[in-house]
């Protein structure tokens, strides 16, 4: 329709006018990590670190610089891993529009020994989607921009994977 | 605590809405709900709106749709609990008459989800949960969260792919009897199994759709609620309990202690012993087939485990031991978030009232209805019971 | 810092480190306009409409489809103006991002005689703030994307102000 | 009505906080109230976050603070009333205890402005109202449209824009004796009218700033209140009301008429009949300085056009008829829209147990303080009466 004005469209299926907005909203946040920047010396260093109270002695992964039990911010920082155990796992296809480039990733939540869990990305050989109990690694990668990010990897002895 | 009933419904269509704003939309339900009270914008003492928004241009859409509707100068807030808001704004609104500060109330669910494209919505949903752990390192999206769910509870029980996909054929089969859902036809089992992959193991067709729409429910107080109507709904219970924001902080991937919990609590104000003997109907949060089979469980209808076996037994049809989303769940009758947990009030209503078209009319012997509404993945859990009495 | 991880800066008032967010959020939205689309239709034509309930005879600025007394979605489209006397006025200086490029503008509320009102941008010579009173003549212009947008202009007698 | 007692009151320093992410900012208030109450997070039966958000990371924010400060598996909800969520919170956990369905209930507000630059969050403000017919096209900011209400009032009441500055001056005075203030300087007139123009005739200075902070106070019932504290502070009314979303509905712009429908609410359920021989203290809503003009008159402090005599008089001050504001407002003490509420809600806690700063303490008579929270312009209206009786 040639009078219709410029910011109005008509949706290409129902063909109803619809107003398209001229005032384009960006959004790109700053998250405060001081109270977590060890977690990120650590993995500099090839380290994934856990948050530790000192008094209670709970662990918290992701990290946290308080205890709510304590309601003290008196942390000691540890390692987790290397070897945890996959609880649950997905490869995701549908991406959002800010992974949109990516290819197809595996996702898992993995256990360590010591009770807390992790989420991150799995890297096993041929994007295969390993069972449910494999023994995993943790590992420190880099990000496509050059950030270290934690991965999950096969044990150094291979899979690992529980019979079927 | 002070007896509370709704005693007006209303509804819009769902679905990809291109033809109404947010105003609009809502004022399709909220003109009905009035309509079926025999009441006016007057009567209302206060509003709540639940709307998650972001997709949608209005910010302070209680504002926006008090406006629209007439609703102004009443009192009103927004609330937001993810997937399960429509529950929240029931709640908020059931609170305010049961503490004596309104004696009639009207909780508003709404969603524009079409507001934006489907990248960014999925880019939307994906950001809720934990932001910074799960979505800015690693694009865990909203079916990726249930995917993970899927996994364990597949692998723990032995259940396969097109078990999921019995869910989808149900709730497809009723929403192409309900002339408001979105999508309006049947699927297959094929159909379902052949759907592309959204996240591993859940495909497309286990997946409930991105949706525009709106509900209202108008409460009263005990004296109101009488004088307004013969059959009252009276709100008998309702649990409400929360989950981790990080999914690593779950024990196990086969439950959600939410809904679990949720569950408990309001069994025990409404007084229910044993849900499949004593509920007549139930609406569950099945945004993916796999929520529904958990569903299942966690509100006690089967043991663990055996969630499997009840819809291969066809036992949540209508007729079977515990009919569950007869108007098509968020499967088929669409998902618009804010708008989800007032729809399940909505259809809880006509089943009582046996006002739901006979093809889809439960047998009300007990005249008891659930809803079970889920915000995330186990973020939060709402659950609400029902009854003519 | 040189070993700050590149997602990593340091603020430069307090020097604490903001993991800078990799992913950004773009809205811009598309509003369905089915319902008022004789306005748009009207403003193409130089026209500013409001919507009139065919049975009550409510008047709605900016319009609505819909007459929340009458529950009904019967509208008559009848035109506002001329003039109008302002009732509220403000030149807004701390401009939002996207309207980060327009110099400083005035914008005012104005009361038709139909007792209806609208917001609109003023434009008075000099970019003059006119006192709250002035009777004003509404028109309809273009906005820099070339999409029909109304506003407040002196009445054609001239300013028409109040007396101090 | 049940009665309800705020029990433990907490509140995070305000202003820009590079150093504490949402969840950690939070539990800077949640912590403090906890040990204000003396209870554990398992005490409580229900919590909600008041936060607006979209400026910030986390879109469940209900979830990730329940997650951090260990209220999980708490229910919980997200409210919003814009800068009057605060108060929405505190609505919703008070509901939630005289409803039955709480002995113990926590309200949280939280904002995290500095989440994204300046010129960001001045567009996210200005998106509220209604956002195609205001913001879309003519790009109308939150200063403007207080700013149309500054000009239709000193044009009403010849008032100048000293008589605003002297508004600033009194609540900078009080910020710098507030250590939680963001701002804790005094400034003189001159100051404030050499201070830039940000939508005229309001100038930086007669504006509040954009601040992070957090606040949380912990009600509970009257039995579990008089157990816990032998000085409950009480809630003795809250009035609710709303107005339109587009201001060119609104007749004139002088006063907000969802303050005076609030005021005679909350008076009403308190017994109020003369609010300046009644009340010991008062915070209001002073977004900008003309807000807090406004709101003497519309909380019947003083006869229409009577504000700037009041304020001129120094009748506002600590000893004068009716002190506003001695924790420096949202002026000085920083307006973190969602905290702003539940922070009013701490100060008249903090001001009727006798727990302020000497310098900045109210003569406490009748042991009753008001708070007035307005979200948008007017858009919602919530006016709290508290009290130790
Ligand atoms: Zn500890
Ligand atoms: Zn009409």
């Amino acid at each position: 329709m040639n009078s219709t004005p410029n910011a109005i469209k008509r949706d290409e299926k129902t063909g109803d006018p619809l107003f398209i907005d001229r005032r384009e909203l960006r959004l790109r946040y700053e998250i405060p990590v001081k109270d977590i920047y060890p977690f990120f010396d650590g993995l500099r260093e090839g380290r994934v670190l856990a948050s530790k109270c000192k008094i209670c002695l709970a662990l918290y992964f992701p990290p946290q610089g308080s205890c709510p039990t304590c309601r003290k911010s008196d942390m000691d920082w540890v390692e987790l891993g290397p070897t945890a155990k996959l609880l649950a796992v997905t490869k995701v296809c549908i991406k959002p529009q800010s992974f949109a480039e990516e290819e197809d990733y595996i996702l898992g939540v993995g256990e360590f020994p010591e009770g807390v869990r992790a989420l991150a990305r799995l890297l096993f050989e041929g994007s295969r989607i390993p069972k449910i109990g494999t023994q995993m690694r943790i590992a420190v990668t880099k990000d496509s921009g050059e950030n270290p990010l934690y991965v999950f990897v096969p044990t150094e002895a291979g899979s690992n994977e529980p019979a079927p | 605590m002070t007896k509370v009933a709704i005693v007006g419904a209303g509804i819009s269509r769902f679905g990809r809405r291109t033809d109404a704003n947010m105003n609009a939309l809502a004022w399709e339900s909220v003109s009905a709900a009035l309509e079926d009270a025999g009441i006016e914008q007057k009567d209302i003492d206060f509003y709540s709106v639940g709307n998650v928004g972001v997709w949608s241009e209005e910010s302070l859409p209680a504002v926006t749709v008090g406006e629209y509707a007439g609703l102004t100068p009443k009192g009103t807030m927004r609330v937001e609990a993810a997937c399960a808001t429509g529950s929240a704004a029931i709640k908020v609104a059931r609170d305010s008459i049961a503490s004596g500060s309104a004696k009639l109330a009207m909780a508003v669910g709404l969603e524009k989800m079409y507001g934006v494209p489907t990248p960014t919505i999925v880019e939307l949903i994906g950001r809720a949960g934990n932001y910074f752990w799960e979505f800015e390192n690693f694009g865990l999206t909203f079916p990726g969260y249930y995917a993970l769910y899927a996994s364990a509870y597949m692998a723990k029980y032995e259940a396969n792919e097109e078990d999921l996909a019995l869910v989808a054929v149900k709730n497809h089969y009723y929403g192409s009897l309900n002339p408001f859902a979105q999508f309006q036809k049947q699927v297959s089992i094929d159909e379902v199994m052949t759907s592309k992959y959204v996240a591993h193991p859940l495909k497309l067709l286990d997946s409930s759709p991105i949706t525009d729409g709106s509900a209202a429910v108008i409460l009263a107080d005990e004296e109101t609620a009488r004088r307004l109507t013969d059959t009252p709904v009276w709100i008998k219970g309702q649990g409400v309990a929360s989950g981790s924001a990080n999914l690593s902080k779950r024990s196990d991937f086969v439950s959600l202690d939410a809904s679990v919990m949720a569950a408990k609590a309001a069994y025990s104000q409404a007084g229910i012993k044993n849900p499949v003997e004593e509920i007549d109907v139930a609406t569950v949060h099945d945004c993916f087939t796999i929520a529904e089979l958990m569903a299942y469980e966690d509100l006690g209808f089967v043991g663990r485990g055996k969630a499997v076996q009840l819809i291969r037994d066809e036992q949540t049809y209508k007729g079977g031991k515990i009919p569950v989303n007869l108007d098509g769940g968020l499967k088929a009758k669409g998902h618009p978030i804010g708008a989800t947990g007032v729809g399940m009030a909505v259809e809880a209503v006509k089943q009582l009232r046996r006002e739901a078209p006979k093809s889809r009319q439960a047998d009300i012997r007990h005249g008891v209805a659930l809803t079970h509404n889920v915000g995330g993945t186990g973020h939060y859990a709402y659950v609400t019971l029902y009854g003519l009495n």
